[in-house]
């Protein structure tokens, strides 16, 4: 098995600490990870991504051109990176200020509406929680408890205490993603 | 099995320096690499082994603080980006001139100048045929790999203390950057004074005891036959470790037609670039030099009359592909393939690069 | 009384420690350099830290002190002695580490590593041998080089407007917060080299109380970039050098000692 | 009365010949040799030996330091 | 005919730098060149062309005041040694990555570290390969004698300004300090202001007319796409130099059976050794390299089929060699002869080591 | 009476200069380098003096000044914009030059361009905008750091033992007789903003007659590196950062204005 | 008497929302918007634009220099 | 004619500046010349020298192992010098300070008590001037008025008043030299 995604937002989006926790999992069950972030000044109230490989083998390339998911949170984003799945790949997003949604039909494509559900639980920090879960119901590739053991590691311990909210976030994403049919 | 964690290569290289016993490093602050210096001002280390990290004025400040530090016998450390290891190069210049031992990290970033603060490879001259004045080496690691990073110091500092000599090790933004799972060696101590004492007293500056004289650390000798001495002294060192301190990995090399030689990032990229051709049915192999001085000459040069042409793979205008050229004496055709200037060439890139050489482009 | 008779080994009262080696000094006859060298050296011998002590000379005329000061030593790049010796004492807190700079290395090239070993007040002893001129490569103007003051690259006089102003860069660092004891000698007359002496010990003594850095600027001759026989030499240091670069001690245990004498401003 | 004297042994060979010495001795005892030594220099010595009362103010300041002083005290 | 004179090279390097009409000269005194900046302040330039000639805090400083009348499309010159150019590095990149024209004199030591004063060629790579960090090349000039010294100054800025490239020319202590006849150009006029407009406005900082949009000097960009692109354009004016500006001087080499390749100081007593050969029946000729960058690549290449065998000599321990190797692409044998860390070698030496080498030793 | 009425072409009373680019500004949200920026540009507008400066601005966030400047310039690398400025001077006397530097460049990797560009007195204008850190590489700890503050590679605040004293730098180079007039200013207010720019019409007046070096430093906020939004960060600084570093002129018309302020040490 | 009236004219697309400008108003009369412009930046407006004296304090004050300020004497 | 010469001497005794004379006398009747001293600070009251090449072609290579002429002012340079001059070649040297005099059979060997006479002429400063003399007269490469001539370019015109007295020690340099047979 090996999983190769892009996830791509705002900077404030926590798509870098998404992709982190992800990676952490797949350490948990034992998988070799890659997580490669783009970096730099022009992340500064711009754009950020990161490529995530989860795999059962040695990872060749961690920066890639094509992808089998895409989780894209942002109009800039997709206009990027909706090409760059391959076919018969995933494409999950959130519509929340996505004014061009995806047209592929080579690609299964999902919506998952995140910052509306995290507003609607209080809290916009879980909001890449709520996208992860949307993710692993599609592409269980790691188990949820890996998740939470890599949120451990993810996380100071001082904020382990947020661990259930963070759960809770993660069953609300994998119950509530949507299947799109672009027109 | 150490401890696994999941870090960038800035951070594993730093906490390696941490459990490999290093007595200091010495930095100043550039992208993409700070991380080393943060990691460590956040660790605290002088409480967990008494290593001490200060944050220099400058680059020139810190390349010799590095080469007071290793005059002593002191295990020090230090890194930095491609701008300032340009400034560090006077420094280098004297530490390789004075013989003494010490890792200097370069992640490297696209240039000339200030360039990008992407990804590069375009140091390997400086870092392998001296950017620095004249005659010298440094023993030079590649890390493709966030483990190789922490990996690379303990190798490190082995080759610096065995030959007396600096050791660099050249990554770059992407392999700086990136996080992958790490097995974290187990902490070693640090030498204590008489340890140091006992492996170094024939050489090192640290106080002039009554059983011996005075120790000197110099690269200064006004009378040129006594420097050609030392310089030949110099030289045979490198002999040696061409000898016997070469590293390399050969990927799917046993049955091919055609060599991709890179390495670092590039090997990584190149990595897959090898799938996607095999997967095709181009038996092409994967030829990456770990160490870029001493480079693997005689290894590659093992190749010749049995693979048809090499894609030399780097993100450069063309730097390995000299060595590639003189290691294999033109019995192989090699062709340079590269982005650069903070560019990072795709699998696929790569991919076209090798059916171009094959169909002769 | 006979010679013979007084020249007996119970009778001697001086000769140079054995901190300093048999070898042939190097510099031009007359040269301050060796007299400032044996200060040093007898202090680290009367304090007993000769195996304690590493000694960090920069390019200059003293580059090769290491031929002649009997201790552990260290050959610096130009200018950055201070830096070397911020890697020996954070690492080796507990040695005696001193640096022994020119003018040219420690106000010209290594300014930014003077100012800011000073701002850090490591625990070192910074020796500046100010000789208003670039001995070793043949008589440059130094930044202390004094108004009008001719040398091979100011052949017809320094010139302010061109050329810079002289530094009084032993003021400027006595400003600096990391500086505990801070001192102007020279070597020219048995009772400066006493007075230096002094300020030798001194200036070892703060380092072993780990107060921050002691700095002794002395000012010396260079008889052959000044063009001057040595005797004649140390008469124009005292009428030309002294006047600008006033002796005594400009900071002390931490407070400057005379706010007249601090001014930077020439 | 006890008379403090003293003398000064130069190594001629190591002393440059510089003249630093003289004026730093209150008593006039050194000057510098007619001969040279082998590096090529007029090298110091005791021009007026009984002059010499052992102050050491030569040494301290003879930048290559090859001058030893010598000691005694004479009983008048 | 100009000016006969019995000059140094760094005298003759210095004069032939005001004629040029060059309108700034900033430096830092190291032996064995501080004759250039001394000889300077003695001539004052400003009296007689209204050239500005300032003695640097530092090489840093100086080089970086190289970059910023260079910025303003002023004819600027400085020099060092060894250890100086090393700091210089950084400076180079940079006024290479921002295309800026300017003039540098390296008069090389023996290294490495502080070395010693005497000659060297042990700079080679650093010249030629970039000592500084990114792709990019020095236009690098290597005169063996003084009037070469002079004459590669105009040669060295007509270089800089056609190609807006740093020009370094590479001699050493003996080069510097040896006293030859030399011819010396008539004076040129400085560039007036309203010439550098006419010439330069396209690119040099000199204050925006409302003609025009601003300029501006930079080696950054932070677009790593748009980097790549400036990346491009230099290694175009690179292939552009190789193609077109390539020197070399072949003495005796019609009829060789052997060639010694040498350069600059190597050169002048292999010429010796070439006559000490054929007095004694050796048919062997002396092909010196002018530029170091870009090489005589084809043109040495030309002797393949010609030469049994070439013998590569240069003050260093081999650097050279690397781009004769390259050139010839392994058709003839190449074996490296040098002494180094100051030494120079004599004429009998090479000619011994060409014997060696005939002998096949 | 209605907006539109008001805003009209006729009755514009403030708007940006020209010599400030349309090209969207690079740094953060409420960030004083945008301010300091248009006060230097209108400045040079006013005095007409467009077609007669070149800027140089080294590493640091205002590296990219050139896109937001309408005037020619100098990207230099980071610490020697003083030294660029002085190539650029010494071969176009008549010209306006100055720098634009940040604390890390100009008080820590350029420390010896900085004194030596002051004691030779060039007759440019420099100007060094303190923000008590890197801001470009992530917010590390800068020489003016202040005591236990806390930056990405001081996490547990600026301990002056292990890292040293904040630097006054500017005091510093007031004590030199090069510089001609010195002063700190600030851009969080608008009284601040008015000031500075006062301050910043003295100094290239300094500049046009050729007395030496004009300095102007400008105390100001860095949003990301201490971690604080924009207002808050102006709050901070002025409780924190004008404590240590006193708003005001420091030396004018060559002559320090208060010894007390002049005072380096901390 | 002649009154001062202003008005501020805040370019959205390039305001950052950094707030800078609100508490340099002498009159309260600049607040954030709601939404947010292209950047994601709630953007400042005049929420009071009666008080608004036209003085420039904001804009003088505005980092990305987004403000234009209008005046007119306004006959009470 | 190519003549390849070494001086060698303490700093003090004008040794370069000698050989500069000579290499400017050489420019002045359109011959090729090089002048190579040692430098450096070793100098500092210790030997010098310098090899000076006069020829009527290009000049090869300005530094040698062996020449056709040394000129010897000191023992050091004796010990080192007197095995580089070729078979055949010339050995001038002033005995003023030489314990070990050369004695090589398959070289001309002179003597010119330069030291001695310039001290009797009451000026030291021609010392190297009654040398060069003495050489000439043995090696007439370069004709007088020419080394007159090379004499005013190498040295600062306020200093050509000196010139007779130059002329004068040549003049008794080349009248003093004496060969030496060794036993
Ligand atoms: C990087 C570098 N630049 C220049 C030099 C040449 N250099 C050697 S010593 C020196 C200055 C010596 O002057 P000073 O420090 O005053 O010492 P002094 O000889 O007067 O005692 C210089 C410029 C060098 N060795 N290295
Ligand atoms: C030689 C070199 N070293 C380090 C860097 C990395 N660097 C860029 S800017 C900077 C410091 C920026 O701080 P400051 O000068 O205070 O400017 P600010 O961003 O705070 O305005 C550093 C360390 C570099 N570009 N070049
Ligand atoms: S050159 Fe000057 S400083 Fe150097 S040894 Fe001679 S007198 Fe002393
Ligand atoms: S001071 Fe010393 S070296 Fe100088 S003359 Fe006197 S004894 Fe000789
Ligand atoms: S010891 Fe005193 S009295 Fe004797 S020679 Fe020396 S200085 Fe003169
Ligand atoms: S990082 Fe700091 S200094 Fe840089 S733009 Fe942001 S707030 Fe301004
Ligand atoms: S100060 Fe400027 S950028 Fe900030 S909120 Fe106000 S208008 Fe917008
Ligand atoms: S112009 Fe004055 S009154 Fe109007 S909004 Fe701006 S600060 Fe307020
Ligand atoms: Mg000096
Ligand atoms: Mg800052």
């Amino acid at each position: 098995m090996t999983e190769e995604i892009i996830i791509a937002g705002f900077g404030g989006q926590g798509v870098l600490s998404m992709g982190k926790i992800l990676a952490y999992s797949g350490i948990m069950q034992d998988q070799e990870v890659s997580w490669m972030p783009s970096y730099g000044p022009e992340m500064r109230g711009g754009t950020a991504n990161v490529t995530v490989i989860v795999s059962d083998d040695r990872i060749s390339s961690p920066v890639l051109n094509f992808y089998d998911t895409a989780i894209i949170l942002n109009q800039q984003s997709m206009d990027k990176f909706e090409k760059t799945v391959k076919p018969g790949g995933l494409l999950l997003f959130d519509p929340n200020g996505i004014t061009h949604p995806p047209q592929r039909k080579d690609i299964k494509i999902f919506k998952i509406e995140a910052a509306r559900l995290s507003a609607e639980m209080g809290n916009t920090k879980i909001f890449n929680m709520v996208v992860l879960g949307a993710y692993l119901k599609l592409k269980p590739i790691v188990k949820l408890e890996n998740v939470i053991r890599g949120l451990k590691k993810s996380i100071p311990e001082r904020y382990h205490k947020l661990i259930p909210m963070n759960e809770e976030a993660l069953t609300m994403g994998m119950a509530n993603s949507v299947e799109i049919f672009p027109a | 099995m150490g401890e696994l964690k999941l870090m960038k290569g800035n951070e594993a290289i730093a906490e390696a320096a941490i459990r490999a016993g290093v007595d200091a490093y010495f930095g100043y602050p550039i992208t993409p690499q700070s991380e080393v210096i943060e990691y460590l001002m956040a660790e605290q280390p002088e409480n967990r082994t008494g290593m001490v990290v200060l944050q220099a004025e400058s680059e020139l400040a810190a390349i010799n603080m590095v080469y007071g530090a290793a005059a002593a016998g002191k295990k020090v450390f230090t890194s930095s980006s491609s701008p300032g290891i340009s400034l560090y190069q006077e420094g280098i210049s004297y530490i390789a001139g004075a013989e003494l031992p010490c890792v200097i990290a370069n992640v490297v970033r696209g240039g000339p100048g200030l360039g990008t603060i992407q990804p590069s490879q375009a140091d390997y001259f400086q870092s392998t045929k001296g950017g620095g004045h004249g005659d010298y080496r440094l023993y030079v690691l590649a890390p493709s790999s966030v483990q190789e990073m922490a990996d690379f110091i303990q190798l490190g500092f082995d080759i610096a203390y065995k030959y007396r000599n600096p050791v660099m090790i050249q990554s770059d933004g992407m392999i700086g950057q990136m996080m992958e799972k790490v097995e974290l060696a187990d902490q070693r101590p640090r030498w204590t004074d008489e340890e140091i004492k006992q492996m170094h007293d024939s050489w090192a500056a640290f106080g002039k005891g009554d059983h011996r004289e005075r120790n000197i650390i110099t690269s200064l000798d006004l009378d040129s036959s006594k420097q050609e001495k030392h310089n030949h002294h110099l030289q045979a060192k490198y002999r040696k470790m061409e000898e016997n301190e070469v590293l390399f990995e050969e990927i799917n090399c046993e049955d091919a037609d055609y060599l991709i030689v890179a390495y670092g990032s590039s090997a990584r990229i190149s990595m897959k670039s090898v799938d996607l051709a095999r997967a095709k049915g181009i038996k092409v192999g994967l030829f990456r030099p770990i160490t870029l001085y001493p480079f693997p000459m005689k290894q590659l040069n093992a190749y010749v009359g049995k693979v048809k042409a090499i894609l030399s793979v780097e993100m450069s205008a063309g730097q390995l592909i000299e060595d590639v050229k003189l290691a294999v004496e033109c019995n192989i055709p090699v062709k340079h393939f590269g982005r650069y200037g903070g560019m990072i060439h795709s699998p696929e890139e790569v991919l076209t690069a090798l059916e171009n050489l094959i169909k002769g482009e | 009384m006979d010679i013979k008779d007084i020249v007996k080994e119970e009778n001697l009262v001086y000769s140079k420690t054995n901190l300093m080696t048999n070898n042939v000094l190097s510099y031009c006859p007359g040269c301050g350099h060796g007299t400032a060298h044996r200060i040093i050296m007898e202090v680290i011998d009367e304090l007993g830290l000769q195996s304690q002590t590493i000694g960090v000379a920069p390019v200059g005329c003293s580059v090769l002190a290491y031929d002649f000061m009997n201790i552990d030593m260290i050959q610096a790049a130009h200018g950055r002695a201070p830096a070397v010796a911020t890697g020996l004492k954070r690492t080796m807190p507990d040695k005696c580490i001193f640096t022994y700079q020119g003018d040219g290395d420690l106000a010209a090239i290594g300014t930014a590593e003077t100012i800011h070993v000073c701002n850090r007040g490591e625990d070192i002893t910074m020796f500046f041998i100010n000789n208003g001129i670039y001995g070793m490569t043949g008589g440059q103007m130094a930044p202390t080089t004094l108004e009008g003051m001719k040398t091979a690259t100011s052949p017809y006089g320094r010139d302010l407007k061109k050329m810079g102003n002289p530094l009084k860069i032993t003021e400027l660092i006595a400003q600096l917060p990391g500086t505990y004891y801070v001192t102007r000698q020279a070597v020219h007359t048995p009772a400066a080299v006493r007075k230096t002496k002094k300020a030798v010990f001194k200036a070892f003594e703060v380092q072993k109380e780990k107060k921050g850095i002691s700095f002794v600027e002395i000012v010396s001759n260079c008889n052959s970039g000044w063009k001057l026989p040595p005797v004649k030499a140390n008469q124009w240091m005292v009428e030309h050098m002294f006047p600008f670069y006033p002796m005594g001690d400009i900071k002390v245990d931490g407070h400057l000692v005379n706010s007249n004498k601090a001014e930077v401003k020439s | 009365m006890a008379k403090v004297q003293g003398a000064i042994v130069v190594d001629r060979e190591r002393c440059k010949g510089c003249e630093v010495c003289i004026p730093a001795c209150p008593t006039e005892v050194i000057e510098l040799a007619k001969e040279v030594n082998g590096k090529g220099y007029h090298f110091a010595y005791m021009a007026n030996p009984d002059a010499c009362i052992g102050c050491a103010n030569c040494a301290i300041v003879c930048p290559d330091g090859v001058i030893s002083v010598y000691k005694v005290k004479k009983t008048a």
